[in-house]
């Protein structure tokens, strides 16, 4: 049996709009609904190098050759290889905290991007902040891993603001997640 | 001097614009102290009014605006003339009736803005007038710009196919001469909507594959092909190239291999070209620092000129993970001949790419520059290309940096 | 007694919306307003020049002096002399037509141009065309006589679509009414 | 593989994250073959959260975006710093509370984007999480950009006037502490609502006076000043500035005569003087041809330090008739000496200038720029300047193009 690797979409999200039960509740919650549907295609995610990540320099992109870790107000700030929008650290919020009045989108697209200073790869979940009017400062526009709208949650071009109030775009965070 | 506010006009049942006469005449301008009617004008008063649009032509291009200013607007490619704006909103997607009599766009709008009951609909605008006509009113809608593929219409124009996201992946079908919502069905890993004749709509799946999906029966039946490509390693761009008269899909990957897909109740990818090699080129590839011409483009990286079999993409140099890098060439695939027979070089990295479906065809491109507004929509250069001379026809500045579209 | 004169305000306009009656009895129908409301200030109009007009290159102003007649999609056209905004004749209209799907305006402001090719001054109604996205081609700012919100038809800051289904402001036309 | 579409979740009573979740999950990705919880991340996940802001500052500046881009920024004139952005669409208009509390913005939308109803209402935001609180509703509003005296407050915040033309000329009162529409009444000849203690209103009127509105009694009286200008050959420009603290407002006219006026239960001017008189320049001039320094600005020409009582000017050289046109130089009006005690050159042509009421006050410029995007409100750059020295703070790019607000 596959099981839904929560980290994907951000398992501290997960658990909140679960009412703040454990991660191991959420798992099982999902799991149902997995389990439920045997008829539809659940494949192994490829994820780009995730069974023997090779984090040399020769294996890096061109983003994460050049990325930096000091400013996180520049498109080339290590965790936005994959972003697309404005950055909400230009406009009144933080890497992972939405400028006020705007609210975090629950869900989101990720990346995997290698942080420099340790060559490690991280997932990142780059979550909209919703309800507001385009900030339309720092636009950035990453393209590291990112795919089409089939594949939804790695495609950078949707408008990610579900559950939200509203669903304008105003800016976008790129939050930690864990280890890739 | 003091007065009353409370006065009432008598002639409240006047229309606004003789009030408005009345006001501003109380509130002391425009008024003469000559008599009026002291002498008739010396020129005839022109009157106002409201031009008309022609049926819409091959030769036309429908360039939304992009993501800040509303509007697509539509340019005649063989003059180079602004014509008119269709009223599609940031965002919304513009559909052309078949039959050149309506333009149909799917939107979304929030009663008060940013607030209040959020509504999702198909606008119908008459194509000679582009008054509105009225809504579809619908469940929702992707929200998501620069696709061709979230709203697609049946080829005989009666049927509207809306993609929806909620993020539950389904699919709305409108009967647009009812002017109706009919039903959504859901179709789970699957999005890109391509019209499939006979049988319904075909999509892409994120395991690689193309749906049909049968819509002729009561049941919603999907049928997909085999896995043939890997939507994660190496995806297809989104905005696949359809052939009504074929019924067959033309895609490009990220790499660069192009396939073909016949569609119907069940479809078959082609074997792909790599269109480096048939540019005598050594093929693209997924790994780091391997330098070549790869495809790319915001929105819209290949048109498909569908009469002569000829795809024109836009190609970069670079590595992989480029995918969104405007072109700085446009390389002509004779698909029949697996051949790039013309590669043509461009100016200002355009990121869409379209060509009109006359027999001497036209290929138009957005390009949104570097200077002041960049990002913004609003610096976007539109050009027309002779396709045949590479020929530049016509260039317009500030014209917005969003999809093109020709007739369908 | 101080009779209304329906030029300013596009006669033809304000024919159309009493639903066709003559221009005298449409006079009338204002005039009774005026007669009925004595206690407000009726104050002669001082339109530039309306008594003694002198065309004089000496009496032009700045825009009148460079005015030309020839093209109507550019600010420098005589009839712009006091326009503000995105010029219909850039976006599918003409001088007194708006693009297809737009609505003129029935009332609109007023300004006083001169055409350089006979040096008389005309009354122009700049009549906005309304219910579509903002044009934003040709934007121009002409301030011949134009003035403050508190004389409305002299102001071109204002959004002049009334009587239209939707206020949007779309684009400008400069409709020639007659001899200033 | 084919597959039904009527496939309901069993979980179907759980949130849309996990809807998502599920989704996503059945359409292929984002899931790995390794098992669940395979090791902790070796790092501990973010916290998503929303940043909240001070309570508004003397040296804050609220700058409009301008006509094509909604939203109204704050900055900290003392770093330069965006702040944040408060939802005020084009064509809205911002009040700020005193108290320091809310915002609020009178603005109007259709349910539909561009088609259904109108409505025209008053949003209230806190001023801290700038989330919103609620709408008032009301029968209409003026739509023009760029005027600070179309939504104003009493000096107690408890009550906001909104200016609305329909096109009669009328005037809505709010009970902000209620969050009620109390009434509206008719004002014919006059708009540019100002707040006039103890009365109510003032505004300027058409026949070049000055009104007093007395809203103390249960019929609304209006009482209008001698005449003192002219209203359409040498206008005062709507962005007056008043003085609570004295209840007079400060004006200018085209030509650059500066006056005061008392406000109360009958408004009086004072005899104005002229600037360029008051700078040793002979007066300026309504004549064609005659080349002097004028004040302008697209929307907002003047601004008013009220503790020192200097009044900052944008000045361009030209000829009548050249109001919209933006400053090359800021003269510094000493209102009590009536003399100008400095001229600073600027550069880019600003048209909106504003001061913050520190004791050590900056003033705040905005330029459109001549670049791409002009007239678009992108291109617009923001100055801060010390108005002791004239040094340049801060600039900032791309900030927009529209009305500069500070605390009243």
């Amino acid at each position: 049996m596959t099981i839904f690797n929560a980290d994907s979409f951000g398992e501290k999200v997960l658990r909140r709009f679960a009412g703040g039960t454990s991660r191991r509740g959420m798992l099982a919650r999902i799991g149902v609904a997995l389990v439920a549907a045997p008829v539809f295609p659940v494949l192994p995610v490829s994820r780009a190098s995730a069974a023997k990540p090779d984090r040399s320099p020769e294996a890096k992109t061109v983003f994460a050759r050049t990325a930096q870790t000091t400013d996180d107000t520049k498109c080339t700030y290590w965790r936005y290889c994959a972003i697309d929008g404005a950055l909400c650290t230009c406009s009144g919020g933080g890497i992972h905290s939405c400028p006020p009045g705007a609210e975090p989108s629950p869900v989101s697209w990720v990346g995997t991007c290698i942080n420099p200073d340790d060559g490690k790869a991280y997932l990142i979940a780059y979550r909209d902040c919703c309800g507001k009017s385009f900030a339309n400062k720092c636009n950035c526009d990453g393209a590291d891993r990112e795919t089409q709208i089939y594949t939804q949650q790695l495609n950078n071009d949707i408008i990610w603001c579900f559950g939200v109030k509203n669903m304008e775009y105003h800016c976008s965070t790129a939050v930690l997640v864990g280890a890739a | 001097m003091k007065s009353a506010a409370q006065f009432q006009f008598p002639g409240s049942g006047l229309s606004a614009a003789v009030r408005l006469a009345c006001a501003t005449a109380l509130g002391a301008l425009a008024l003469t102290a000559t008599p009026a009617l002291a002498g008739p004008a010396s020129v005839e008063p022109e009157e106002s009014g409201t031009t008309t649009l022609a049926a819409p032509k091959p030769s036309w291009a429908y360039l939304s605006r992009g993501f800040v200013l509303p509007g697509t607007a539509i340019y005649d490619t063989s003059t180079g003339k602004y014509l008119a704006q269709i009223e599609v909103p940031i965002l919304g997607d513009l559909a052309i009736d078949p039959e050149g009599k309506h333009y149909y766009v799917a939107e979304t709008a929030w009663t008060r803005r940013l607030h209040g009951t959020r509504q999702d609909y198909v606008s119908v605008y008459d194509a000679a007038t582009l008054k509105l006509e009225g809504d579809i009113d619908m469940p929702g809608r992707m929200l998501v710009g620069g696709r061709e593929h979230n709203f697609v219409l049946s080829a005989d124009g009666k049927t509207g196919y809306v993609y929806n996201f909620s993020p539950v992946s389904s699919v709305n079908i409108l009967d647009l001469a009812k002017r109706k919502f009919v039903k959504s069905f859901e179709l789970p890993g699957c999005a890109d909507l391509i019209p499939n004749t006979a049988v319904g709509l075909a999509a892409l799946c994120s395991d690689g594959s193309i749906a049909a999906i049968n819509l002729t029966g009561g049941k919603v039946d999907i049928t997909r092909s085999e896995p043939f490509f890997s939507a994660t390693a190496d995806p297809i761009f989104d905005n696949v190239q359809y052939d009504k008269a074929k019924n067959e899909v033309v895609m490009i990957t990220y790499t660069g291999l192009i396939y073909t897909a016949k569609l119907g109740a069940k479809p078959t990818a082609s074997t792909p070209f790599s269109i480096q090699e048939a540019a005598g080129l050594r093929k693209g590839e997924t790994k780091p620092l391997d330098l070549n011409w790869y495809p790319g483009g915001r929105d819209q990286p290949i048109a498909l000129h569908r009469a002569s079999g000829h795809l024109y993409v836009l190609m970069h140099k670079g590595e992989f993970w480029s995918q969104k890098n405007g072109g700085e060439e446009i390389w002509d695939v004779d698909l029949a001949a697996h051949k790039v027979v013309k590669r043509m070089v461009i100016k200002g990295h355009p990121s869409v790419i379209n060509v009109t479906q006359e027999s001497a065809p036209k290929l138009t491109l957005v390009a949104e520059g570097d200077g002041d507004g960049e990002g913004a929509g609003l610096a976007g250069t539109f050009t027309v290309i002779d396709a045949a001379t590479g020929e530049i026809k016509h260039t317009v500045s500030d014209a917005g940096s969003g999809l093109i579209q020709t007739l369908p």
